[in-house]
C-alpha cells in the first residue's frame, strides 16, 4: 500500500502591523517554508478569539500559530500583551485536556522579521508534521 | 446573497509564475457568490482599475475579491477603485496571493493549490462584508496644557503662535515649573532665569493664552476634538484681577515662619506670598492653613495694606467648565523622596541635600544669595561630596528607589561640582558614581572639563553610608576602580535624588483614560513612531511626564506635541477608521470587561431601559463604543464573554468564515 | 416461566449478543449507571436506573438524518440512513417501558417517524420487575405496575435467580433463543419477591401523590395556577430535567456546515431553553414561567388529552433526584393537588 | 451540623420583612425527603414560617439569582449568603450585575454543605434526616435508621474549602471564619503530572458523559450573559446537544475560559452535573495556571479587582514557558 506523504494544515493568525507585514518581507525576500501554511490577518493579535482556534481544530487544522508584533511594540500599545496571557492559558488548559501542546504556538515576528518569520513557519510546520494527523481535537462531521 | 467578482492578478511573472492565474480565476468561480472572475496582467494598472469598474457595472457586483499582492500595497487603490465603480470601498477584499504564495513557494502546483484556498477564504469573508462609512465629529479649536513648566510653557506657546486658543493649568500660584528654580544650565552654564523668564512673560501677554494657576483639572469627558474640562480654581483668597504684585502684603505678613516650598523649605515665607520675583501672574496667594485671618478670624493686616483692595478672605474654590479639541499633559516629575535613604542621613543632618536644594543654595535668588554655605551653620564648605544615582538604577531597591535611570544627574553634577570648585577653588569635591553617562551634544566634554579642567575627583563606586559626626559628614565609600574603601570628612552631601512624576500624574490619567507605566510615566502611542502621543486620540505628552529628560528634549518634545495638535486642531472635522469595535447592547452585560482592556478609553457605559420578553422594561448598563477614539484592535472583543462586542470588518463570523475556508 | 441462576448471567449475554446487539446498564467511573453495548467482561450494574432513559436507544440525543454533499455551486441528496440492527434492551424498568408507550404514540402516528419506528421494530425489550425502589419512585401515581413490567419479556431477578417471561411473539423468540441456558420453573419465588416489594411501594413517600387535579380537559383550570409563578422564579432553564426524562420528545433539527456541505441532524431540544420553539417571528413562550408550565401541562394534560387519558409521565423520578435546585413534577402535583 | 439554625434564620428574614428593610426573601423552601431543597423567594411570613428550612443540604449559591431579582422587585430583597456565596456576590458587582442598594445581604456562617450524590451511595430509600451533633441519622425504607457521620457525606468543595470568610454583607450570622490554604488544587496537579495520553483518556472519559443540559453553565453565577454563546445561533458554536466529542471538549474549554479570572470556585457547576463530571476541576487548573504566573487571585475577594485576563504585565510568562513551568511543577 503506498502512503501518500501527510501534509499538515496550519492556521497562521498575523497581526496587521507587524507579523503580516514580516511575511510580506519572508515574500519579498523570497524565503520558502511550506505552502500549508494559511495566514489569516487580523488587525491586532488581540483580535484573535480562543473559539477561532478551536473552530481551526474543528475544521481540520493540524496546527494553529498565533504572530503578533514583539511585547511592548504592539501598534495598540497593549494588545499583544493580552494576548499573551490568553494564549498562555488557552493552550495551558488544551494541555491540560491531552491535547498536544505541539499543535498550538505564539511567536512574536516583527515587520523586519520575514528570515525568522519563514524560519518559524519551517519549524512549526516540521513539529506538527511529526506529531501527524490532528485527531484529539477533531470533528470527525468535517471530515466526510 | 452578494454578487462577487474576483480579479486575479498575473503581477507580470512575479504571481503567473508560479501560480497558473487562469486556474484560480475557474476554480473561484464556483465559489458560493462569485458571478464573475477573470483574470489581468497587471490589476493595479489603470488599465486593471478600469477592467474591474466595467465588471461591476456589466455584472452589478456587490463585492470584489482581488488576487493579487499584499493588502498592505494596494489594498487603499482597490478600494478607491471600487468607490469609482460605486461600491463601498470597504466591500473589498484582497488574497495575498504574491508574497504569500507565488513568491514563497516554487512549485506551480503548490503555488496554484494555495492561491485558490486564499482566495477561497477571501470570498468567504466578502460574502459576510458589509459597507462602512467612516464616521465624523467636529472639533473644538482650543487647546488645553496641563502643567505650566518649561514643557508646558513651549507648548502652549507655540500652539498659540499657530493662532489658537490654549489654556494653560497649573497647581502653583506661579508657572515655570521646575526650571525657575535652577540656577545655572548645562552643558552651556547659562543662567535659566535668564532664559526661562522671558518666555513665561510671553505666555503672560500672549492674547491666546489664559492662565490658571493655583488651578487643577478635576474630571475629564469626552473624546478626541470634544473633551469637556472641569478646572478647579483653588481659592487664592486675592482677586487675581486687583492684585498689582506689589508685595505690600507680604511684607506686613506677620506670620513669616512658613517653610518656603520655592526654596525647598530651606528658608521661610509670610503667610501671603508671592513665590518669586518673576512669578507669572505675579499675584499674591494666601497660604490657608498658616493665615490666622483664615484660620482664627484675627488678623486682617493684609487687607488693610492693600492699596487694590485685592484681598478676599470669603473667596472660595471655583469650578470653570471648558471644551478642548486636544489635551497636552505636562505634568512634569520631581526628586523622590529621601526618607527612605537612613544611610544617606538625610533626615538626620541639614549638611545633607539634594540636588534640587543645591540648585537654590548657589542660585542668587536662593535663601543665602547664592553663596554656598551650609545649612547648619551657614559656614563655607571645603569639602563636598556628591553622592549619585540615589535611587536611580535600583532594581533592587524598588520599595524605596527607582529601577529606571534619572537621565539628568550624571549631567547636572558635573555641573555642580564644576560650578563649586569654579567659583570656591578652595572646595575639595568629590562625586560618586555608577557610571558617567553622557550621550547628548558637548555633554561629554563638559563632563571631561570638570574632571580635567576643574579637579573634580570622581570616583567610581558608591557611597555606604553617611554618619553625621560633630559637624563633619563621615563618608564611608567604596573606590571600585582601586578596590579599597575611603573614608571622607565632607563638610556638605550633595544627593542627586531620581526623579520621578509628578504624583498628581495618576489620578490625571485616570480621568484621561491615558495608559501610564508602572513607574507612573505616561505611554506613549509608540515608543519610536509616536513619542508625543497619547494612546488615547487627542491627548498628547509633553516633557517629563513622559519619562526623565533634560530641558533642551523637553522644549524639543514640547514643540512636537504642539505640532500634533496644530495639526489636528487645524481640522474641521476629524474622520474615524470605520473598522472599529461595536456593541450590541441585546446582548452586553455591562461588566467592564472590554472597557479594562481598551487601551484608548473609548468604551463608555450608560444605562438604558429594554424592552423585554415578558413585555416589561428593564434598565440595563450596556457598553457604547465612541466611533471617534476606537482604533479597531479588537481587544474588547475577545474580553467579551457573549460576543456582544465585535469589530466591523474583522467580525467574529468574518474570520470564521476564513478559517472554515482555510481548513474545508 | 424460565430460570436462569444469576451465576450464569454473562452465558446469557454472551449468547444474546452472538446474533444481536445487547444493551444493557453498566456502572460508568462516576458511579452512575448507563445503557451501554454489551462486550466480554461488561458487567450488568446492580442500580435501581441508570441517569439516562433508554429513550436513547430508539430516540438519540443526535441522529443524522441526512446529508447535503457541495461542489462548487452543485449541491447532492445524500440518505445516510443504516439499516438498523436486531438490538435487545435487557434490564428496563417497569417505567421505562411505558415511556416506549408514550413515545410510540408521537413518533409512530401519522406521520410516522421512520428513523424511530425502524429502532422499534427492531428492538427487543426485555424488562426487569423492581424490588427495591427508591423514595424518588412514583410510577404507581400512573397506574405503572413496577412488580410486573411490560416488554417483550419480563424478568424477575431474586438474590439467586432471574426468572423470564415471554408476553409476546417477540418475547417467545427471545426466550427460544435462550432456551438451552434457562430452565423451566415455577413463580413461587417470583411471588414472594412481588408481595415483598408490593409491600414497600406501599410505603414510598410519594405513593399517595394522584393524578386526581390532572388529565384532559384541565387547560382552562389550571393555566393560571399561581403554582407556576411560585414554583418558575427559581428555574435555572437547564435541560436537566428533559435530557433524563424517559418521556420528553422534542427534538429541533439543525444543519451542520461541514465545508463540503451538510449535514442535517436532529437532537434532542429543551422546552426549558429560550431558544426552544423559537420561529421566523420570534418565541411564543417568552419566560421561564410560561416554559415552565409548558413542561408541566404537557405532561400532565396536554398529552392525556391527546392521547386518550395516558399521561406523559412515568414516575421513574430522575427529575426529582437530577434537578439542580431539586423542583419536579411531584411537587407541582402536591401544589395543585393540595394534598399535603 | 450547620451551627446557625433554621429557627434563627427564620427569626432574622421575619424581622426584616416584618419592620420593612426588604420586601422579598431569597431562601431554601423544604421539599419531600428532606435532601431535595429549593431556592425560593418568600414574601409573607406565613410561608416563611411554614416552609422555610435549613440543613446541610443548603448548597445551592444564590447570588446570581440576585441579577434578576433585583431589576424586578420594588425594595429590596434579603439573601441569605455562606462564606462562598459571598465571593461570587462580590464577584457579580465587580461586573455590574445586580444593583447593591436593593440587596440586603446576610452572611452565615458555613460548616461545609453535604453531597447528595455521596449520601445516596450511601443509604438506599431516604425518607427523612434528623441532624444532631455528632451525625445525621437517615431514616431509611429498607435499613431503618442510619447514622451517616457529617464527614463522610461532605462535599468535595466543601472537603476543599477555599475560605470560610465572609467577604460581603450587611450582616453577619454566626462567626466569620478564616481564608483557608486548602489541597484544592491536588488533583489538579494530579492530571498536571500524568502523561498527555493518560490526561486525554481521562477527560474523554469524563466529558463523554455531558448531555450539555447547560446546568453547569446555567448555575454558574459567573455565567450571568444576557445571551449565552452556546443559545446564540449566530456565534458559530451555538448547539443544544453534544453531537459528538469535539462539541464535548468545545462547550466545556470555551466555558470554563469564559469564566476564567472569574471564577470564584465555588464548586456549583460540580454539584448540579447530573453526570458527576468533575467540572470544577477545569475551572481550577485555569485559577491554578493563573495563581501561578500572574500571582495569587482570588476572584471575588473584593469588589473592583482587576481580572487576571483583562490585566497583564509586561514581564508576563511567554505562552511556551507556561508549559516549562508545568514540566518543573511535574
Amino acid at each position: 500500500m503506498q502512503m501518500k506523504e501527510y501534509k499538515p494544515l496550519i492556521v497562521a493568525f498575523c497581526c496587521n502591523w507587524c507579523s503580516y507585514a514580516g511575511a510580506d518581507l519572508a515574500g519579498n525576500n523570497r524565503l520558502n517554508y511550506p505552502a500549508d501554511v494559511k495566514i489569516i490577518r487580523v488587525p491586532c493579535s488581540c483580535r484573535v478569539n480562543p473559539m477561532f482556534i478551536l473552530r481551526a481544530f474543528q475544521r481540520g487544522a493540524d496546527g494553529v500559530i498565533l504572530c503578533g508584533c514583539h511585547p511592548g511594540d504592539c501598534h495598540y500599545t497593549s494588545g499583544n500583551y493580552y494576548t499573551r496571557r490568553r494564549m498562555a492559558m488557552l493552550f495551558s488548559m488544551l494541555d491540560y485536556l491531552g491535547i498536544e501542546r505541539e499543535r498550538t504556538r505564539v511567536e512574536w515576528v516583527s515587520a523586519a522579521e520575514g528570515a525568522k518569520f519563514a524560519a518559524t513557519m519551517n519549524d512549526f510546520v516540521a513539529q506538527v508534521t511529526a506529531l501527524g494527523e490532528n485527531k484529539r481535537l477533531e470533528d470527525l462531521r468535517c471530515k466526510r | 446573497m452578494q454578487r462577487i467578482g474576483v480579479f486575479v492578478c498575473w503581477c507580470g511573472s512575479n504571481i503567473a509564475g508560479t501560480v497558473d492565474v487562469k486556474a484560480v480565476a475557474e476554480a473561484l468561480k464556483a465559489e458560493p457568490g462569485v458571478v464573475y472572475s477573470t483574470d489581468y496582467q497587471y490589476m493595479c494598472s489603470q488599465a486593471g482599475q478600469n477592467l474591474i469598474i466595467d465588471a461591476v457595472k456589466e455584472h452589478n457586483l456587490t463585492g470584489l475579491v482581488i488576487c493579487s499582492c499584499s493588502p498592505r500595497m494596494h489594498e487603499a487603490t482597490f478600494r478607491k477603485t471600487a468607490a469609482a465603480a460605486g461600491l463601498n470601498p470597504y466591500m473589498v477584499e484582497i488574497a495575498n496571493i504574491r508574497e504569500q504564495c507565488s513568491w514563497v513557494h516554487k512549485e506551480m502546483p503548490v503555488g496554484t493549490e494555495k492561491a485558490i484556498i486564499l482566495g477561497k477564504a477571501a470570498v468567504a469573508k466578502v460574502n459576510l462584508n458589509t459597507p462602512l462609512t467612516p464616521g465624523e465629529s467636529p472639533v473644538t479649536k482650543r487647546a488645553l496644557v496641563i502643567g505650566g513648566g518649561i514643557a508646558g510653557i513651549q507648548t502652549a506657546l507655540d500652539i498659540a503662535d499657530a493662532g489658537f486658543p490654549v489654556d494653560i493649568v497649573e497647581t502653583k500660584p506661579t508657572i515655570g515649573g521646575k526650571m525657575a528654580q535652577l540656577d545655572k544650565t548645562f552643558p552651556t552654564l547659562d543662567c535659566a532665569a535668564c532664559i526661562l523668564t522671558p518666555k513665561m512673560v510671553d505666555v503672560a501677554q500672549h492674547e491666546k493664552i489664559r492662565i490658571f494657576s493655583y488651578s487643577e483639572v478635576t474630571d475629564v469627558k469626552g473624546f478626541v476634538g470634544n473633551f469637556d474640562v472641569t478646572i478647579k480654581k483653588k481659592a487664592r483668597f486675592v482677586d487675581e484681577t486687583k492684585c498689582t504684585g506689589c508685595g505690600d502684603c507680604v511684607d506686613k505678613c506677620p506670620m513669616k515662619k512658613n517653610p518656603n516650598e520655592f526654596n525647598m523649605g530651606m528658608d521661610n515665607r509670610s503667610a501671603i506670598y508671592i513665590p518669586f520675583a518673576q512669578a507669572v501672574p505675579k499675584v499674591a496667594t494666601i497660604d490657608a492653613g498658616a493665615c490666622t485671618m483664615l484660620k482664627k478670624g484675627k488678623c486682617g493686616l493684609c487687607s488693610k495694606v492693600c492699596g487694590a483692595g485685592a484681598i478676599d478672605y470669603t473667596q472660595k474654590d471655583e469650578f470653570i467648565e471648558e471644551k478642548y479639541g486636544a489635551i497636552v499633559v505636562a505634568t512634569g516629575f520631581n526628586p523622590i523622596s529621601m526618607d527612605k535613604f537612613d544611610e544617606y542621613a538625610y533626615n538626620q543632618s541639614k549638611d545633607v541635600i539634594t540636588s534640587l536644594e543645591f540648585e537654590r543654595l548657589t542660585n542668587a535668588a536662593g535663601p543665602t544669595q547664592g553663596k554656598l554655605l551650609r545649612p547648619s551653620d551657614g559656614k563655607h564648605p571645603h569639602k563636598i561630596v556628591f553622592v549619585q544615582c540615589v535611587g536611580s538604577r535600583c532594581a533592587a531597591c524598588a520599595e524605596k528607589g527607582k529601577e529606571y535611570c534619572s537621565k539628568i544627574c550624571c549631567m547636572y553634577t558635573a555641573k555642580h561640582a564644576m560650578l563649586t570648585r569654579d567659583k570656591y577653588p578652595d572646595t575639595e569635591v568629590y562625586v560618586f558614581y555608577i557610571d558617567v553617562r553622557t550621550p547628548g551634544k558637548n555633554f561629554d566634554e563638559f563632563y571631561r572639563r570638570a574632571v580635567e579642567e576643574y579637579g573634580v575627583n570622581y570616583i567610581k563606586g558608591m557611597v555606604g553610608k553617611i554618619v553625621p559626626e560633630g559637624d563633619v559628614l563621615k563618608v564611608q565609600a567604596s573606590d571600585l576602580i582601586s578596590n579599597k574603601q575611603l573614608h571622607i570628612d565632607a563638610d556638605l552631601v550633595v544627593l542627586a535624588a531620581a526623579i520621578e512624576p509628578d504624583k498628581s500624574a495618576r489620578p490625571l490619567a485616570t480621568m484621561l483614560t491615558a495608559s501610564m507605566d508602572t513607574n507612573d510615566f505616561f505611554t506613549e502611542a509608540h515608543p519610536k513612531l509616536r513619542p508625543v502621543e497619547s494612546p488615547t486620540a487627542g491627548v498628547f505628552l509633553s516633557g517629563a511626564c513622559q519619562g526623565p529628560k533634560d530641558i533642551p528634549e523637553t522644549v524639543s518634545q514640547a514643540g512636537a506635541a504642539a505640532s500634533k495638535v496644530i495639526g489636528l486642531l487645524c481640522k474641521d472635522k476629524l474622520t474615524g477608521n470605520p473598522c472599529i469595535a461595536s456593541a450590541n447592547e441585546m446582548m452586553c452585560n455591562g461588566c467592564s470587561s472590554c472597557e479594562r482592556v481598551c487601551p484608548y478609553g473609548a468604551i463608555t457605559y450608560s444605562d438604558k431601559e429594554f424592552r423585554m420578553p415578558d413585555r416589561t422594561t428593564q434598565i440595563r448598563r450596556v457598553a457604547s463604543v465612541n466611533p471617534a477614539v476606537c482604533q479597531g484592535c479588537g481587544a474588547c472583543t475577545v474580553a467579551c464573554p457573549s460576543g456582544a462586542m465585535d469589530l466591523r470588518g474583522f467580525a467574529n463570523n468574518q474570520i470564521m468564515a476564513e478559517v472554515d475556508a482555510i481548513c474545508k | 416461566m424460565r430460570k436462569l441462576s444469576l451465576e450464569n448471567i454473562n452465558k446469557l449475554f454472551a449468547a444474546v449478543a452472538e446474533d444481536k446487539t445487547l444493551y444493557l446498564p453498566v456502572d460508568q467511573s462516576d458511579g452512575s449507571a448507563k445503557y451501554s453495548k454489551w462486550a466480554e467482561g461488561t458487567v450488568w450494574s446492580n442500580a435501581l436506573n441508570t441517569v439516562r432513559s433508554p429513550k436513547d436507544l430508539f430516540f438519540p440525543q443526535t441522529e443524522d438524518l441526512m446529508e447535503f454533499k457541495t461542489e462548487g455551486k452543485n449541491i447532492e441528496v445524500i440518505d445516510i440512513r443504516k439499516e438498523s440492527e436486531d438490538f435487545v434492551i435487557f434490564g428496563v424498568r417497569a417505567c421505562d417501558v411505558k415511556s416506549f408507550e408514550v413515545l410510540d404514540r408521537v413518533f409512530l402516528s401519522e406521520p410516522v417517524d421512520s428513523y424511530y419506528a425502524s429502532r422499534r421494530e427492531h428492538a427487543v425489550i426485555v424488562s426487569l420487575a423492581c424490588s427495591r425502589p427508591s423514595e424518588t419512585c412514583f410510577c404507581t401515581t400512573f397506574g405503572i405496575d413496577a412488580i410486573n413490567p411490560e416488554g417483550d419479556v419480563s424478568a424477575w431477578k431474586t438474590a439467586t435467580d432471574i426468572y423470564f417471561k415471554a408476553n409476546t411473539e417477540k418475547g417467545e423468540e427471545f426466550l427460544a433463543s435462550i432456551e438451552a441456558l434457562t430452565e423451566e420453573s415455577d413463580d413461587t419465588a417470583v411471588n414472594e419477591q412481588k408481595a415483598k416489594t408490593a409491600d414497600i411501594m406501599k410505603k414510598l413517600p410519594l405513593a399517595d401523590l394522584t393524578t386526581d387535579s390532572f388529565g384532559g380537559g384541565k387547560t382552562e383550570e389550571l393555566w393560571n395556577n399561581p403554582v407556576w409563578d411560585e414554583f418558575s422564579q427559581t428555574c435555572l432553564g437547564c435541560g436537566t430535567c428533559t435530557f433524563v426524562c424517559p418521556t420528553c420528545q422534542c427534538y429541533d433539527i439543525k444543519d451542520f456546515d461541514t465545508g463540503n456541505g451538510v449535514i442535517r441532524y436532529r437532537c434532542w431540544d429543551s422546552c426549558m431553553y429560550s431558544e426552544f420553539t423559537r420561529m421566523a417571528h420570534g418565541n411564543n413562550r417568552l419566560t421561564q414561567k410560561e416554559r415552565f408550565r409548558q413542561r408541566f401541562m404537557h405532561k400532565l394534560v396536554y398529552y392525556p388529552e391527546n392521547n386518550g387519558g395516558l399521561f406523559s409521565c412515568v414516575g421513574c423520578g430522575r427529575c426529582l433526584s437530577k434537578c439542580p435546585i431539586s423542583m419536579n413534577i411531584a411537587k407541582v402535583m402536591r401544589k395543585i393537588g393540595g394534598d399535603k | 451540623m450547620q451551627k446557625i439554625t433554621r429557627d434563627q434564620l427564620i427569626t432574622k428574614a421575619v424581622e426584616l420583612l416584618s419592620n420593612g428593610t426588604v420586601s422579598a426573601v431569597l431562601g431554601w423552601q423544604k421539599g419531600e425527603f428532606d435532601y431535595d431543597i429549593t431556592p425560593a423567594v418568600f414574601t409573607t411570613e406565613e410561608e416563611i414560617k411554614n416552609n422555610f428550612v435549613y440543613n446541610d443540604f443548603c448548597g445551592a449559591n444564590f447570588s446570581k439569582y440576585l441579577v434578576a431579582k433585583t431589576k424586578k422587585l420594588e425594595g429590596k430583597i434579603l439573601v441569605f449568603l455562606k462564606p462562598c456565596d459571598t465571593y461570587s456576590f462580590n464577584q457579580l458587582l465587580t461586573e455590574h450585575r445586580f444593583d447593591r442598594e436593593k440587596v440586603y445581604a446576610v452572611a452565615i456562617g458555613c460548616e461545609g454543605m453535604a453531597d447528595v450524590v455521596k449520601l445516596k451511595n450511601k443509604v438506599d430509600g431516604i425518607i427523612s434526616i434528623d441532624y444532631k451533633d455528632d451525625a445525621m441519622y437517615v431514616d431509611t425504607l429498607y435499613d431503618g435508621t442510619v447514622k451517616v457521620d457529617y464527614a463522610d457525606v461532605l462535599a468535595e468543595r466543601c472537603i476543599n474549602c477555599k475560605s470560610k470568610k465572609c467577604v460581603a454583607y450587611d450582616e453577619l450570622m454566626g462567626e466569620d471564619g478564616e481564608v483557608i490554604d486548602s489541597a484544592r488544587f491536588d488533583e489538579v496537579a494530579r492530571l498536571e503530572a500524568m502523561t498527555p495520553d493518560e490526561r486525554f483518556a481521562f477527560w474523554q472519559n469524563e466529558l463523554s458523559r455531558c448531555i450539555r443540559c447547560n446546568a453547569c453553565r446555567d448555575a454558574c453565577p459567573a455565567c450571568t450573559c444576557e445571551k449565552c454563546v452556546f443559545d446564540n445561533p449566530n456565534s458559530g458554536v451555538e448547539n443544544k446537544a453534544p453531537a459528538n466529542s469535539f462539541e464535548e471538549q468545545m462547550f466545556h474549554i470555551i466555558r470554563a475560559y469564559h469564566v476564567a479570572g472569574r471564577c470564584t470556585d465555588c464548586g456549583e457547576c460540580s454539584r448540579v452535573c447530573p453526570q458527576n463530571i468533575p467540572l470544577h476541576l477545569l475551572n481550577r487548573k485555569f485559577i491554578k495556571d493563573i495563581n501561578e504566573c500572574y500571582g495569587e487571585y482570588q476572584a471575588g475577594a473584593e469588589v473592583g479587582s482587576r481580572a487576571p485576563l483583562v490585566d497583564y504585565t509586561e514581564g508576563d510568562l511567554e505562552p511556551g514557558e507556561v508549559f516549562e513551568r508545568g514540566d518543573n511543577n511535574a
